[in-house]
């Protein structure tokens, strides 16, 4: 039985993003970070989108692009502490942010994939971040609901797909990517290498294929991907 | 092809719903059988819940790996494209709507949607498994059935008489008999089998049928 | 650096298992049922104990043998239909078993091993298995609280380990094993093969071995993990 | 070995408590640097929360792997027995109580274990990152820190006066002058930097401070 070919172009899948889109970004740091899916979506301009991804990458890169061209409304992120324009843009009142610890950041995201409602938790009682949340208490212990977290779109950095849209990750560019390819409505992978059908070991696949719905295969990877000189 | 039998002509018709395209699950006993009336070329993507997406053709116990079994038991192989996952995986792919349809078997069916396949109070209560989830949450969800049972009692009710399964959830049903869609308007006769009447239809169910005025294709 | 090597023997290290121990135990069907570990623990003979399992495998294997020697009080699992005899047991009084939806038992495990509390889902909502369930409304949509299932043993069936306790699973063998090694007080994982670290690739390790508190090398397979006859 | 400073006497010291058998987390910043004090012999698993267990050294970029740093953005190398996994799993083993120990960076704590490390108000808040759940979690948590802010104030206060990263999570304070534990009896001095006074520390410190009768040891 053959599998389902999910593969298709960089500049026809991004045109699937409306304006007002909410949008999962893989990525921690460099690694994992699909800047060629971003550079697109920068070149076609859909604009108030929403940004869920881990961190808002450095200036001059990634989600920074998105930042600078004024596309971003909302950043759902743990920190930005690496990106000063992030931080001007929220400082100037110019994007909403709302911070999540990281590790609940991933649960959310997880939860939605999963396709449950929400998590409870006792992460942050006691701290701002835990303001304003509805509680759950269970056997007399209080804790905090945490909803999932879904999105429109996830937008994934693999090493590797296959045609079906099987995904491995590389190293720690795993990170949010396995996480944001379940929660979300569209989920686009770029990869740096394509392989046949059956290339990929069924016990190595990291992202099922049933999560994907576009692959897209990356060109010779541009140097934004490359080692960061500080 | 040679004759087919009643069953055999159900699991046909069942198995031209299963599209290009599509993630599957199904269920353990006569769902599984649809897979033999579905083309080897058709691209589709099986998924059994004891954690692979990609089930392929059943092996015999001389070719079989003892690590690789489908929910119900039965030595599979992998196709090419085919993931192996764990329980969490598996189920995060059936509860966030990944599957694109699924095929159950059934107690008692009813015209509002219920689903009741896995108690019968006083003998028989083994657990319900993975059915609760498939049933609520796959996109599109078929029962494969007997119009009735070994006595002759309709299994499609008004309302279930046996704990459910899943409320609300099934869209369409194939028995040896006919083809029924549950819609917001109700039960409604879409298709029947080759040497029934619709009287014989209606007779064997337990719950009001909408007849349609056109003529009904059969299977 | 090296890693903390935590290879032992079988028989010492289920002597840690006492009377009343809550066990949770892989496996789905034969791929992934840690029958050796399960063995020992009839031939110790601990008592009252409750097992958390997917199913209660077939009559003459596995979890069979502790409820053929009395061992269990208590099962909690997603079906049984496979096993006459915990069917008769369960319908004489002789064991209770509290039964899960599959997909909810894998998610109670996994959330008791991410540290959360528990979590909120519409699964089961209007059957018998919503019953007697604590409620959590969130925008106006109802689901069931289902909490956070712990353990104090995991009992897993491994293919390949390395001392430190990395681990993989073969193909379907995956199922709740990664899950429950990470949900119990103290993980136990008996091995196919125990390689040297920095054997298995640290992209491939399926359970990371922080998780892992125990690895016990297995002889030659018994016969029970071949193939079932029927 | 050369004369340290208090700074990398401070380090030294912290690196002391971790032992073999750890699996163990350091913050960005000073805690980090805590590994240059510790044994390559001792078995000892370093987490990083943006998907490594088995943290090895760091390397220089023309030996780098552009996918594979720690949660500081540094390149890395994994030792052998490493492992890499998503940010769910990461801090899962956070959570569930896998952390033996992390150490981290403070802008306040407090005599009953509070911690503050993440915002200033009008000032500082950039988000708050793994530090809350490393905080709260681990199973023992120290903090490194100078003493006192630059301005000469005391960063060991009776109440955090600023946000807080978690509440009662901190077991142990190493800073260039001292080192306090935070027990049920309060605050103690525990061990003092060479060269400075049981008075220094008192005066720089914002909170009672239980001095024992015995002689303190020095670092």
């Amino acid at each position: 039985m053959p599998m389902p070919d999910k593969t298709t172009d960089m500049a026809g899948v991004i045109t699937l993003i409306p304006d007002g889109a909410s949008i999962m970004v893989g990525g921690f740091g460099v690694p994992g970070s699909p800047f060629c899916l971003i550079e697109e979506l920068v070149r076609q301009g859909q604009k108030n989108l929403t940004i869920i991804k881990n961190d808002s990458n450095e200036a001059g890169m990634g989600v920074d692009w998105l930042l600078q061209s004024g596309q971003v409304k909302k950043l759902i992120t743990s920190h930005i502490g690496l990106n000063p324009n992030a931080v001007r843009l929220m400082n100037e009142g110019l994007i909403e942010v709302e911070f999540v610890a990281q590790g609940i950041l991933a649960e959310r995201i997880r939860v939605a994939g999963a396709g449950l409602m929400g998590f409870v938790t006792d992460i942050g009682m006691g701290t701002p971040l835990a303001e304003g949340k509805q509680r759950v208490t269970f056997e007399g212990k209080e804790g905090i609901f945490e909803p999932a977290l879904k999105a429109d779109f996830a937008l994934v950095h693999a090493d590797t797909a296959d045609p079906f849209g099987n995904l491995t990750f590389n190293a720690t560019a795993r990170n949010f990517n396995p996480l944001i390819a379940m929660a979300a409505r569209c989920t686009i992978a770029e990869a740096e290498r394509v392989v046949p059908l059956g290339k990929i070991d069924p016990g190595h696949v990291q992202t099922p294929a049933p999560f994907v719905d576009h692959v897209v295969a990356l060109p010779d990877l541009p140097e934004v991907y490359g080692i960061v000189e500080r | 092809m040679a004759l087919l039998n009643a069953k055999e002509r159900m699991l046909r018709r069942a198995a031209k719903d299963i599209e290009a395209g599509m993630t599957v699950n199904l269920g353990i006993g006569l769902p599984t059988q649809v897979m033999t009336y579905v083309s080897k070329d058709l691209p589709v993507c099986l998924h059994s819940e004891n954690g692979i997406a990609g089930v392929g053709a059943l092996v015999t116990k001389d070719k079989a790996d003892r690590n690789l079994i489908d929910a119900g038991g039965a030595y599979i192989s992998p196709v090419p494209g085919a993931s192996y996952f764990d329980s969490a995986v598996s189920f995060a792919l059936v509860r966030s709507g990944r599957l694109d349809l699924t095929l159950l078997g059934a107690f008692e069916v009813a015209a509002n949607g219920d689903l009741a396949n896995w108690i019968i109070p006083g003998r028989f209560a083994a657990g319900v498994g993975g059915a609760i989830e498939l049933a609520q949450k796959a996109r599109k969800v078929g029962v494969i059935t007997t119009h009735t049972d070994k006595h002759g009692n309709p299994k499609i009710l008004e309302r279930c008489t046996l704990p459910l399964t899943a409320i609300n959830c099934v869209d369409r049903i194939y028995t040896d008999m006919a083809v029924c869609d549950i819609t917001s308007e109700g039960l409604i006769l879409k298709e029947i089998a080759e040497g029934v009447s619709v009287e014989d239809v209606v007779n064997a169910t337990g719950a009001d049928l909408t007849i349609p005025s056109a003529p009904l294709p059969t299977f």
